[in-house]
């Protein structure tokens, strides 16, 4: 453990310190309440079971539309996992410690939102290729799959971060939430399931990556900037 | 410049500016709409394909176009809001959602009503029709989000990141659905033709069309925006002196 | 730090108008009012949570808005909401808290939560502690922070006698070493420090 | 207005009055927050349009794809929904108000999940044809469509109504709640899609129809007993 | 109300066992204790809502579970969380609130308000109320309800000096009356009534 050090606004060291405590700290809550780890993933699961049984068991009809399911439903479980993100904070006055550091919002808004990611992002990335198996998408478009949804989820959690704080002084959530968030989201999904489509065409796809990379990136620069003035103003 | 923005930024300044604006534009408004309604309805000769519905193109391309100009206009009011805080800006904001709104549905009912004629369908997952429906989505969370918060300072600057953010991604969202779509859907049946290839007694009634219904937005956000002043600054002076004024005539 | 003229108005009420606070080093300020006078939205726009306000607020003589950073280094606000997550220890979350200004070492969050009564409770999840005992976890920030100003909104509820006393002179010690304090409570505040009080139902009577 | 009268625990007519002002009071509090009645519907819609996004847009797969995507998306819409229905209570105190009323507990349960159905449920039915249309689906299914949404979707509340009970008090929210109440619903979701589906291909459907009907009986009948056991439970 | 051999533990530490209460009407009693003694448990076990206990409580001769609806109806409890609908008007809460019970018309709910000094705020929706406000607002429950039983959690937390006063001289007057209350309070309760304090540390140390 470090020496107790005089506090320097934003010096470099103190706000590396402070992203990586604000990391831990939400990583380390996610685990004391272990359905955080396991409940994305099962919704994950449940939601993507849910369609041979609403639309068709036949394996034709399921691996024509499996890159879809797959992709809508990382979308929404991705989101569900939102609501998780500042409420608590903000309903025990975290929140207002938070912005009350000296540190700049930037990194601790993007601490918040990567701790999300591997909570609720990872395993659903993770766990693609078996409901891609479940859903009969074809085998040469697994990579894909995979790599669209690690590159694409990152931004799901990114976008709705902003969602989050902009709604989270509000009494009723989760579905404002998705009101804001999903329309905003659509590019991803599109590029992303578009990707896993072309592919079992046998067309390039060099171009959706390039895309979603480029998303990443704005994502990544712009988001927390976003979601700190948001979480400023819903705070007031 | 600095005194005329920040005279622009007075909500005062601009309701007694725009009390002299609107008289014009209320005569530009019925002679516009007149001439452009009369030419199109009447006089525009049938479509040998499509013929009578071509009149609806007279309604649709204005209202369509609009609507996509009114997001990128309140993602400027927004930013006007955040970074000067200027209250007008706010007020015009959030005059100009419900109009968008409307607006995109609007296009949405007559592109729909236009393509139930002539493509069979009320309905199609095409590329423009698509972001679209998106862009009326946005609106609605904007709308939303405004009614949900309470404190009005709040409001204001939460819609406008959420507008900001928005208008940031409108070209992506109608980037990413134009692309997505030209795979699956024939391009001649669905496409929208620009209207050069059409002769000018048909472009000419939709250029006049246009800017009367564009008359027509200016004067509803106007309007709208002056009722949002009146009742922001019930309280001030003029206000009251105003409502006053009002009463004894 | 300064506060000049300020004027806020809630739901068209006005709560105080042309206000001016003064607050230095080696002083407590205590605000009082009766309820719903205005007393925590006064802290929450003094500490910058609140932007709902006209006039001016300066610290060491500058403008707070243009100097945010410095002034929240060396502020820490506690308020009604305590800033204590439930499913933490107290140990995890004055870890927390302290990183966001400048981290400490173990031994003193551990004398910190010893000094307001929670040996034993360092490592029990907070949802399993009672009312005061939350407070208490809140109130050990204060000995861990180096901030010099603190704001405070009735940090005296839900505190047991022994955690009234303790508070009392916690306090007393910061005013006494330099500090500054602004807080609110409607307890009659016992404490052997300079202190001074403002109270708002007067001001606004006599306006 | 009545003029004060002294409680009689159980009595038929004050049970009655509290049944009448619990359901008031919730659909007052969904009328203050406007968002409370729209949000549902434009959850619905936008859930409903990912998937043309996300699968093709070609109305042949659609149409097929269609009888289920509408119902699993009513399944979500009602879900994400419920996060509402006690929540807000339980963290103001409202719930514990409730759990000592002399009143059984039975009936308020009851009014405030009808309160939740009214506003959830029956717009998402209301809606239903529309979206029905935009995914193609054969229009002699239209009907079935609306009567099956109209007897599931509040089987979806109520039983909905235990998984929020059980996990009210639990920090997180959002996941654990889809994760006990999606296996639940799966039911009604299954029986409903096929007698859309089987409509379509013109197959008898009476019996899907009695079977809906049932599982409404017996959720009306035993659902709200459960909610209130889990109630109970939660506040502990 | 009897409660005779309490035990209860929590976290493995036992609060208290072998707990003998007795509320008899015309009296008040008040539960004392330092932060985390158990008072807002045992009162939570007195009014039904945890379960987690050993012992028995008997109501009016009979066994508090034989007769929950009973109970029910001539209790009532406000606790840490008060129980007050942020969207809605101090007017409509009352209302639902009462309405559990037994509903009373508008007069007696203005009535209610205007005693606890809530005139005016009828109608503002309670999340623009203060936080003493809002106690306020639950506070006005007690006024409306036929119970003859209060039990309540710290109902002091955040009223002003006026507001305290205002709600001991509505605890004497109940008492007087011929109700019984159950209270905890670190403060120094100042009635003109029957009471009668129970001291959970000192339970503890003599035991
Ligand atoms: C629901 C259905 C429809 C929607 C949402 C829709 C939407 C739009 C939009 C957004 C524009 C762009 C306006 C601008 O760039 O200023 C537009 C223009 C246009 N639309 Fe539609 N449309 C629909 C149906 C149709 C149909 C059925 C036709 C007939 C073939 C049609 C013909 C046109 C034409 C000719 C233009 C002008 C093209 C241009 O100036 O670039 N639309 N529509
Ligand atoms: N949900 C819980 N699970 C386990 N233990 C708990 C729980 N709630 C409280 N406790 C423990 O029970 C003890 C008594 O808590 P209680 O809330 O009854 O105290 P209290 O006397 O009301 O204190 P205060 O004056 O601070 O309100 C505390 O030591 C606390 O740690
Ligand atoms: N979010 C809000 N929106 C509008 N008005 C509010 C809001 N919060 C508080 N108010 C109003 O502002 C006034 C002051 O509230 P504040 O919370 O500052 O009072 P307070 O002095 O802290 O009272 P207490 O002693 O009860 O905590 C109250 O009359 C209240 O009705
Ligand atoms: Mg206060
Ligand atoms: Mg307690």
């Amino acid at each position: 453990m470090n020496k107790p050090v005089s506090s320097h606004a934003g010096t470099d060291i103190s706000t590396w310190q402070a992203f990586c405590a604000t990391l831990k700290r939400d990583l380390v809550i996610a685990l004391k309440r272990k359905n955080d780890l396991l409940n994305p993933i099962m919704f994950f699961l449940i939601v993507v079971s849910l369609f041979p049984l609403g639309i068709s068991p036949d394996p034709v009809e399921l691996s024509k539309v499996s890159a879809g399911v797959v992709w809508v439903s990382a979308l929404l479980a991705s989101m569900l996992s939102l609501d998780n993100l500042y409420r608590a904070d903000y309903e025990d006055g975290s929140l207002e410690q938070l912005l009350l550091s000296p540190q700049p919002l930037y990194f601790l808004v993007l601490a918040k939102n990567i701790a999300h990611w591997l909570i609720s992002g990872l395993p659903v990335v993770v766990l693609s290729p078996l409901l891609a198996y479940m859903l009969y998408l074809p085998s040469e478009a697994y990579w894909t799959m995979v790599l669209t949804l690690l590159i694409g989820t990152p931004v799901l959690s990114l976008f709705g971060s902003i969602g989050v704080a902009l709604t989270v002084g509000l009494g009723s959530r989760g579905l404002i939430l998705a009101v804001i968030v999903l329309p905003l989201s659509t590019p991803v999904l599109i590029i992303g399931a578009k990707a896993v489509t072309d592919v079992m065409f046998g067309l390039p796809i060099g171009n959706h990556f390039a895309l979603l990379g480029a998303i990443l990136a704005l994502a990544l620069t712009m988001a927390p900037l976003a979601s700190s003035a948001a979480l400023r103003i819903s705070v007031n | 410049m600095w005194l005329w923005f920040s005279k622009l930024g007075s909500p005062r300044w601009f309701y007694e500016l725009s009390s002299k604006w609107l008289p014009w534009l209320y005569a530009a408004m019925i002679v516009l709409m007149a001439i452009g309604l009369f030419w199109a309805l009447l006089i525009v000769p049938e479509d040998y394909q499509q013929g009578q519905t071509i009149r609806i193109m007279y309604v649709h391309v204005p209202v369509a176009s609009i609507s996509l100009a009114c997001f990128p206009l309140m993602a400027v009011a927004g930013t006007i809001t955040l970074v000067w805080k200027m209250k007008l800006a706010d007020m015009v904001a959030k005059s100009v959602a419900p109009i968008g709104a409307w607006f995109t549905g609007l296009a949405l009912a007559s592109g729909a009503i236009w393509g139930d004629q002539i493509w069979g369908t009320w309905w199609a997952w095409d590329a423009r029709l698509t972001s679209l429906l998106i862009q009326f989505f946005l609106f609605i969370g904007v709308i939303a989000l405004r009614s949900a918060i309470e404190s009005q300072d709040a409001a204001a600057k939460a819609c406008a990141v959420l507008a900001i953010v928005g208008a940031i991604n409108v070209p992506i969202i109608k980037y990413s659905v134009e692309w997505w779509n030209t795979l699956h859907q024939p391009a001649s049946s669905f496409s929208m033709d620009p209207v050069a290839p059409n002769p000018p007694e048909v472009w000419v009634p939709l250029l006049i069309m246009i800017s009367a219904v564009y008359v027509f937005f200016v004067i509803a956000l106007i309007l709208r925006t002056r009722n949002e002043i009146l009742q922001r600054e019930r309280r001030s002076q003029w206000v009251i002196d105003l409502v006053s004024r009002e009463k004894s005539v | 730090m300064q506060a000049r003229a300020l004027f806020c108005e809630r739901d068209e009420r006005v709560l105080f108008s042309g206000l001016d606070l003064d607050v230095h080093a080696g002083e407590l300020v205590q605000i009082k009012g009766s309820n719903g006078s205005g007393k925590t939205t006064l802290l929450r726009i003094l500490c910058g949570l609140n932007d709902d306000y006209e006039g001016d607020i300066h610290w060491k003589g500058e403008d707070l808005h243009e100097q945010r950073e410095n002034f929240f280094a060396s502020m820490i606000y506690i308020g009604h909401r305590v800033g204590v997550n439930r499913i933490l220890t107290p140990r995890e979350n004055l870890r927390w808290s302290a990183s966001l200004h400048a981290p400490v070492d173990d031994m003193r969050i551990v004398a910190a939560l010893e000094r307001l009564g929670l040996r034993a409770y360092e490592d029990i999840p907070c949802r399993n502690l009672s009312a005061g005992q939350t407070q208490r976890v809140a109130l050990s920030r204060l000995l861990i922070s180096p901030a010099s100003l603190w704001i405070l909104d009735e940090p005296f509820t839900t505190l047991d006698v022994q955690g009234v006393k303790n508070l009392e002179s916690l306090l007393s010690e910061h005013v006494n070493a330099g500090g500054a304090i602004v807080l609110t409570t409607h307890h009659a505040l016992n404490v052997t420090c300079p202190s001074r009080a403002l109270d708002l139902d007067t001001r606004r009577a006599a306006a």
